[in-house]
C-alpha cells in the first residue's frame, strides 16, 4: 500500500557494490547456526532488520538459499509467511502488519519455527471453544429431538 | 480498569492468539534492536506477568498523541500493548467519569505504589499558579507531582510534554514547561514528537514491560533506538541532497521528481526521530515521502525556529532593526572618532614647528 | 544549553548581536578612516587619475612580474585561500538560503561534493599558510597576535562547517550551532582587525592606483 | 613640545592620511613586500621588510586615529613614542630604503609604502633623528645653495670650461627663455660635459634656453631627509628664478629625486601651483625628437641597455622616453630583467649615497644590479640620471666589472648630426 507508485516520486538507490556486500558474512552466520543447530539442537535467529543490508542484499541471499518444501501462511493481525528454505533447517520469516507492510524479518535457524506451532494455551482455549460447541450441538439436538 | 489479571489471561479473553502476541513480541525484538532469541521469552513471561498498572496524564495537551496510539480503525500489532497493561486513568479512554475517575487514579497510586508507570502528554503550567489548566480543581504542576512521587518511571510523550512544545512557544503565556523541568528524582524518558510516532511509545512502553528497565537515552533524554539518528540521515531522498538537486517550490520539476526538500525548509537535518525508518500509518509514508518538508516536531522549541517553510541555515529573527541602529550608531562613532582625529591634525599643524638649516646642525631639533 | 536550543540563539538573537557588532565597527571604522582626509594634490597631472585607480583595484589581484616565482606558497595559497572560502560561502545551498533570508535574494549554488572538495582544499590551503606563517622568516618576523587571531576565526568557521558537513562529531545540530557561532564571532571580529582589508583592499589599491597613474604609470 | 618624540608624534598626526589609514588597514603582513626590495632579496634579513619601516608611524595612527587604539590608549594599554624606538627605526628608514618604491608594485592589497616612508622621515627630521650625512647636506644646500656646496662661482668656472669645450654660448640669467636648465651639482662638478651636451642639443634644436645664478641646483635634500620645511625653501628658490626670469619650461636634469622634489612635490611643498611648466630633460629631447628638431647620426654598436632610475620612471612617468630616445642612436639595445617601473634600485636613491653609515649595506646590495648586467653582458649601461650614474660606477668598480656607464642626454649630444 506504499503511495510512492501514485505520487510520482522515484526512489534513487545508491550504486551496488558486491565487494561490500554482508551476503557472503551472513551465510557464515546461518552455517554456524545450523551446525550449532546439528550438534545440540538448538535454534538460532537472525533480524534481517537489524543489519545494515545493502540494497538487493536481502533478494540475493535468498536467491542463494533458495526454495524449500515448506511455505506457510499465517493470518494474526497481519499476515506471516514462514518458508522453509533450499537449506532444510533454515527458514525465512516475515512478519507483516494488517496494511500488508513488512515490520519485521527474520532468517531462523530450527527444526520447527516457533510461529508455526500452536501455544499450549491456544491448544487450551481451542478445547474449551470445541467443547462449548459440543455442548451447544448436544442442546441444539435435544431441542430438535 | 484495574484487575489482577495476567497478560496472558487477558489475551485469551479478547481471543487474541498466543502466536499473535509472539508475533508482536518478535517485532518489537527487532523494532527495538534486542537480540532477536528474546522473543519467546518475552512473550513468555510477558503471558504470566499482571499486567502493568499505568497511569496516564494529560495536561496542556491536544490529544493528538492519544490519537497517534488509537488512531487505527482495524486492530493494530501496537494496539496489542493496550492488554499488556492496565490502564488505569487516562481521560479520553477510561469509563469513569468525575469522582470516580479520579477515585480510579487514586486507588491505583495506592494499590502499585513505587511499581505503576506514568504516562505524560501535555506541558505543565506554571504561570499564575498553574491556573490556566487544571482537572478535578487539581493544578497540573500538583497532579504531576503526587503522581510522580510514587511512580517506577515516567514516559514523557509529546512534544509538549518533553520540551513544553506548542503551549511553551514564544510567549508562552501560561508559563508552560516539561515534565522534566519538574520531575528530578524519577527516570523519564522523553519521546517527542508532535505526535510522536505509535510505534515508538508503545516500543518504549514494551521495553519496559519486558525488560523492567528503560531505554538507552541521549542527551535530550530520548531512546536512541529510535532518536539516534536524524530524518536526513536516513532519508530516501538524501542522493538528492548529496547531488544538489531541490525542490524550489511545491509543484515544480523538482518536487514532481521527489528531489530533496531542504530548499522548502526541511528541518530532517537537525530533527532526531524514527520517521524515515519506521515511518507513519502503518509503515506507509512519512511526510517527506508525501512530499512535505520535515518540520522537526521531536526537536526543542521547534514552534520558534523561524518559519516551517524556510530552509534551515535561514535567519530565525528580523535583523533590519538592529542592523539600523548598529548603522547609525556606528555612523555616530565613526563621525566622532573622525572628527576628534580632525582636530587633532589641526593641533598638530598649528603645533608645527618649522625644521630649519639650524635645527638639524644643532642635530637634535627645535 | 543544547544543541537545538543553541542552534536556534545562533540563527537568531546571536545572529543580531554579531550582525550589530560587525555593522556598527564596519561604519565606525570607515567613517574614522575617510575623516582622517586628503590634501588637493596641486601638481599638474600627466594623465587622469581614475582610470588607472578603477584598474588597479581590478589589476592588483595578479602578481606584479615575477612576483609568483618569489613566493609562490603566499601567491597561490592566497588564490586558492580567498577564491574557496568564497565558494564555500557564496555556493552551497545552505549558505545561499541563510544569505537569501537576510538579503532577499538568492542564486544557484554548487553541488555538495563539489563544496566538499574545495572545503577541504581551503582548510588545507589555510593549514599551509599558517606553517608557512611560522617557517617563513619574513612572515614569522612581521607576525603579530591579530595575524593569529585572524588565521583562528577564520579557519574555524571552514572547521566546523567541515565537520558539520560530514556529520562528524557527536550531534550534527550541536555542529551546526557551531559552525554558525564561528561566523558569528568572524562577523564581530572582522571590524577590529586586520579582517578589515576584505573590504579597505579595495580604497587602498584606488589610491596607489590613483597616485601613480595621474603621474602615468600604470602599476 | 619638547621631546624629540614629541615632535614626531605631532608630525605623524600631521602626515597621516585618508591613503595612509586605508593603508595600514588594509596590509595582512603577507610579507611579499620584502620580496620587491632589494634590501630584503640581497641579505635575506627580515627587518629590511618595507612595512615593518612604517611600524613607529603605524602605531601612532592605531593609537591616535583608530577606535580601538583610543580605547586602548585610554585603558593605559599602549605605549607611546619613544625616542629609543626612533633611533632603532633610524636605520631601516634612512639606510635600508632608497624611496625607490618597487614595494607599491607588488602588494597584493594596493598599499602604497614608499608614499608612507617619505611621510615616516616627516616624523623622523621633526625629532632630529636622521643620519648625520644627510643633514650636512640639507645645511649646505640651505646655506651654500647646494647639497655638495658647489657655488656660482664654481659654477661660472664650469661654464667657461663648457663653452670653450663645444664652441657654444651658454646663457646665464637671459629673460624670456624658453627653457631654464638646471643641474645636480654632480653634473656641475662630476660630469660637466652635460652641460655642453645640452648646449649642443638646444643649438641644434634652435630653442632658447638659460642657467639661473639664484637657482641652478635642481637636487633638492629636503626631499630626501623628509622634512617638507627645508624641500619647500629649495623649491622655493627655483620658482623664484623661474619667475623673475619668465621662463615657459623648467627642466629637471638627468638627477632622479630632483624631478620628484620639482614636479610631483614642489606646488604641494609651496602650496600653489606653478606657472610654468616643469618636464625631465628625457621629456624635453623626446619633445624635440618627435617635432624632428633632434637629428643624430651614427649608431652605437656595443650591446648595452639601459638602467632606470626610479623617481624618474617609477615614481615619475618618463618611461617610453628614454626608450625611443636610445633607439634612435643604439643599435642593440636591450632591456633588463624587470624593465622599466619594475626595475631594481641602483641601491643610493632616497638620500642613501649621501648617508656614509650606509655604505656597506648600500655597496652588499649593488649585487642585484650586478646580477642584472650579468646576465645581459653588455658592455655599456645607459642612464638618465647622475646619482644612479654615480652608484653604477662604484658598484662596478667595486665588483670589477668592465661596463662603461654612459648619460642618454650626454650621448645624444654626441651622435648629434653636424
Amino acid at each position: 500500500m506504499s503511495g510512492l507508485e501514485h505520487i510520482g516520486v522515484q526512489v534513487v538507490t545508491a550504486p551496488q557494490d558486491g565487494a561490500r556486500s554482508y551476503v557472503p558474512a551472513l551465510l557464515r552466520e546461518i552455517e554456524a547456526l545450523l551446525a550449532e543447530l546439528v550438534a545440540s539442537g538448538r535454534h538460532g535467529r537472525i533480524d534481517l532488520r537489524s543489519l545494515p543490508l545493502l540494497p538487493g542484499d536481502d533478494a540475493r541471499l535468498a536467491a542463494l538459499l533458495g526454495n524449500g518444501e515448506v511455505d506457510a501462511a499465517i493470518q494474526a493481525m497481519g499476515g506471516t509467511r514462514v518458508r522453509e528454505t533450499g537449506v532444510a533447517g533454515v527458514w525465512w520469516v516475515t512478519h507483516a502488519n494488517a496494511d500488508g507492510e513488512t515490520v519485521a524479518e527474520f532468517v531462523e535457524v530450527t527444526l520447527v519455527p516457533e510461529m508455526l506451532k500452536t501455544h499450549p494455551q491456544d491448544a487450551r482455549t481451542g478445547l474449551a471453544r470445541l467443547r462449548e460447541r459440543l455442548a451447544e450441538l448436544t442442546h441444539e439436538g435435544e431441542t430438535d429431538g | 480498569m484495574a484487575d489482577n489479571q495476567t497478560v496472558g489471561e487477558t489475551l485469551a479473553s479478547r481471543g487474541i492468539s498466543r502466536r499473535t502476541f509472539l508475533k508482536f513480541c518478535a517485532t518489537m525484538t527487532s523494532l527495538l534492536a534486542l537480540p532477536p532469541g528474546m522473543a519467546e521469552v518475552m512473550a513468555e513471561t510477558l503471558a504470566r506477568t499482571r499486567r502493568q498498572s499505568v497511569i496516564w496524564l494529560s495536561f496542556q495537551e491536544c490529544t493528538g498523541c492519544t490519537e497517534s496510539l488509537t488512531r487505527s480503525h482495524s486492530p493494530t500489532l501496537e494496539s496489542l500493548l493496550f492488554d499488556a497493561i492496565s490502564l488505569d486513568y487516562h481521560h479520553t479512554l477510561q469509563a469513569a467519569a468525575g469522582d470516580a475517575a479520579e477515585r480510579a487514579r487514586v486507588q491505583a497510586m495506592q494499590d502499585n505504589a513505587g511499581k505503576y508507570l506514568v504516562i505524560v502528554d501535555g506541558s505543565i503550567p506554571l504561570k499564575d499558579g498553574g491556573v490556566y489548566s487544571t482537572i478535578a480543581g487539581h493544578s497540573n504542576l500538583d497532579m504531576l507531582k503526587e503522581t510522580a512521587a510514587g511512580a517506577a518511571a515516567i514516559i514523557a510523550v509529546g512534544t509538549c510534554a518533553t520540551y513544553g512544545g506548542l503551549p511553551h512557544a514564544n510567549p508562552n503565556p501560561t508559563g508552560a514547561v516539561a515534565v522534566s523541568d519538574i520531575i528530578k528524582d524519577k527516570p523519564i524518558v522523553n519521546v517527542p514528537g508532535c505526535p510522536p510516532i505509535a510505534t515508538v511509545i508503545t516500543g518504549v512502553v514494551a521495553h519496559f514491560l519486558t525488560l523492567g528497565t528503560l531505554p538507552e537515552l541521549d542527551s535530550l533524554g530520548r531512546p536512541k533506538v529510535f532518536f539516534g539518528d536524524t530524518i536526513h540521515d536516513r532519508c530516501y531522498r538524501r542522493p538528492f541532497y548529496d547531488q544538489g538537486k531541490f525542490a524550489k517550490t511545491f509543484d515544480d520539476e523538482g518536487a514532481r521528481s521527489g528531489w530533496c526538500l531542504y530548499e522548502l525548509g526541511c528541518k530532517g537535518p537537525t530533527t532526531h526521530n524514527a520517521c524515515a525508518t519506521v515511518k507513519w500509518n502503518g509503515g506507509t509514508s512519512f511526510p517527506i515521502e508525501s512530499g512535505h518538508p520535515c518540520l522537526g516536531c521531536s526537536e526543542p522549541n521547534f514552534w520558534d525556529a523561524g518559519s516551517f517553510y524556510q530552509a534551515l541555515s535561514a535567519k530565525t529573527l528580523p535583523l533590519s532593526a538592529h542592523a539600523g541602529a548598529a548603522l547609525a550608531v556606528g555612523a555616530a562613532a565613526g563621525v566622532a572618532v573622525g572628527l576628534v582625529s580632525r582636530a587633532k591634525k589641526k593641533a598638530a599643524a598649528r603645533q608645527h614647528t618649522r625644521v630649519s638649516a639650524d635645527d638639524l646642525e644643532k642635530g637634535g631639533g627645535a | 544549553m543544547s544543541g537545538p536550543e543553541l542552534l536556534l540563539w545562533a540563527r537568531g538573537t546571536g545572529l543580531q548581536i554579531a550582525v550589530a557588532i560587525f555593522l556598527f565597527g564596519l561604519l565606525a571604522r570607515f567613517v574614522e578612516l575617510w575623516l582622517l582626509g586628503r590634501k588637493t594634490d596641486l601638481s599638474v597631472a600627466r594623465a587622469s587619475a581614475v582610470g588607472p585607480g578603477l584598474r588597479t583595484v581590478v589589476s592588483r589581484s595578479l602578481p606584479m612580474p615575477g612576483a609568483l616565482k618569489q613566493t609562490p606558497l603566499v601567491f597561490l595559497g592566497g588564490y586558492v585561500f580567498h577564491l574557496g572560502f568564497l565558494a564555500t560561502l557564496l555556493f552551497y545551498v545552505p549558505h545561499i538560503h541563510f544569505l537569501r533570508s537576510i538579503l532577499g535574494f538568492g542564486w544557484p549554488g554548487l553541488p555538495p561534493f563539489l563544496i566538499d572538495v574545495i572545503g577541504l582544499v581551503t582548510i588545507a590551503t589555510l593549514i599551509a599558510l599558517l606553517v608557512q606563517r611560522f617557517t617563513d622568516p619574513v612572515r614569522r618576523f612581521l607576525s603579530r597576535a591579530d595575524d593569529y587571531v585572524a588565521w583562528t576565526v577564520t579557519f574555524l568557521p571552514l572547521l566546523s562547517g567541515y565537520v558539520a558537513f560530514h556529520r562528524l562529531g557527536t550531534d550534527y545540530t550541536l555542529m551546526l550551532a557551531l559552525h554558525i557561532l564561528s561566523v558569528e564571532l568572524l562577523l564581530i571580529v572582522i571590524p577590529f582587525t586586520k579582517l578589515m582589508h576584505m573590504f579597505t583592499f579595495a580604497l587602498a589599491r584606488w589610491y596607489n592606483g590613483a597616485i601613480a597613474g595621474r603621474k602615468g604609470v600604470r602599476v | 613640545m619638547s621631546t624629540p618624540a614629541e615632535r614626531a608624534t605631532n608630525a605623524f598626526l600631521e602626515q597621516i592620511d585618508r591613503p595612509t589609514a586605508a593603508f595600514f588597514e588594509s596590509c595582512v603582513h603577507c610579507g611579499m613586500c620584502a620580496h620587491a626590495c632589494l634590501f630584503y632579496t640581497e641579505t635575506g634579513d627580515p627587518q629590511y621588510t618595507p612595512i615593518h619601516k612604517l611600524e613607529p608611524m603605524r602605531r601612532v595612527w592605531e593609537r591616535e586615529f583608530t577606535l580601538f587604539g583610543r580605547v586602548k590608549k585610554w585603558l593605559g594599554l599602549s605605549k607611546p613614542l619613544s625616542e629609543a624606538e626612533l633611533k632603532t627605526w633610524e636605520p631601516l628608514v634612512y639606510d635600508s630604503c632608497t624611496l625607490c618604491g618597487r614595494c607599491s608594485l607588488t602588494c597584493p592589497v594596493g598599499n602604497d609604502i614608499v608614499y608612507m616612508v617619505r611621510k615616516m622621515r616627516e616624523g623622523m627630521v621633526a625629532a632630529g633623528i636622521a643620519p648625520d650625512g644627510l643633514k650636512e647636506a640639507s645645511i649646505r644646500a640651505v646655506r651654500v645653495g647646494s647639497p655638495m656646496g658647489v657655488t656660482l662661482q664654481a659654477l661660472k668656472a664650469q661654464i667657461a670650461h663648457a663653452e670653450k669645450d663645444v664652441g657654444l654660448k651658454i646663457p646665464l640669467d637671459q629673460e624670456g627663455a624658453e627653457y631654464l636648465l638646471l643641474m645636480s651639482s654632480a653634473e656641475i662638478m662630476q660630469f660637466p660635459e652635460f652641460m655642453g651636451a645640452a648646449a649642443k642639443i638646444f643649438a641644434q634644436a634652435g630653442v632658447s634656453w638659460t642657467l639661473c645664478s639664484t637657482a641652478f641646483e635642481a637636487t633638492n635634500s629636503g626631499i630626501q631627509i623628509g622634512s617638507s620645511d627645508i624641500a619647500a625653501q629649495l623649491v622655493q628658490r627655483i620658482v623664484d628664478g623661474a619667475e623673475k626670469l619668465k621662463v615657459k619650461t623648467v627642466i629637471s636634469p638627468e638627477c632622479g629625486h630632483a624631478y620628484t622634489a620639482l614636479r610631483w612635490e614642489g606646488p604641494n611643498l609651496i602650496g600653489r601651483p606653478y606657472p610654468f611648466k616643469v618636464q625631465h630633460i628625457l621629456e624635453v629631447l623626446d619633445e624635440l625628437r618627435a617635432a624632428g628638431k633632434l637629428q643624430t647620426e651614427g649608431m652605437e654598436e656595443a650591446k648595452l641597455t639601459f638602467h632606470d632610475p626610479c623617481q624618474i620612471v617609477r615614481r615619475g612617468g618618463v618611461v617610453e622616453q628614454p626608450r625611443n630616445l636610445l633607439r634612435m642612436v643604439a643599435s642593440n639595445f636591450v632591456e633588463m630583467e624587470d624593465p622599466g617601473i619594475y626595475n631594481w634600485c641602483c641601491g643610493g636613491g632616497g638620500g642613501v649615497s649621501a648617508n656614509e653609515r650606509a655604505e656597506p649595506l648600500r655597496i652588499k646590495v649593488f649585487s642585484r644590479k650586478k646580477h642584472q648586467l650579468d646576465q645581459l653582458g653588455v658592455s655599456t649601461v645607459v642612464t638618465a640620471c647622475s646619482n644612479c650614474r654615480n652608484m653604477l660606477e662604484e658598484g662596478l668598480e667595486h665588483n670589477h666589472m668592465q661596463v662603461s656607464v654612459l648619460s642618454l642626454t650626454e650621448m645624444l649630444a654626441e651622435h648629434l648630426k653636424e
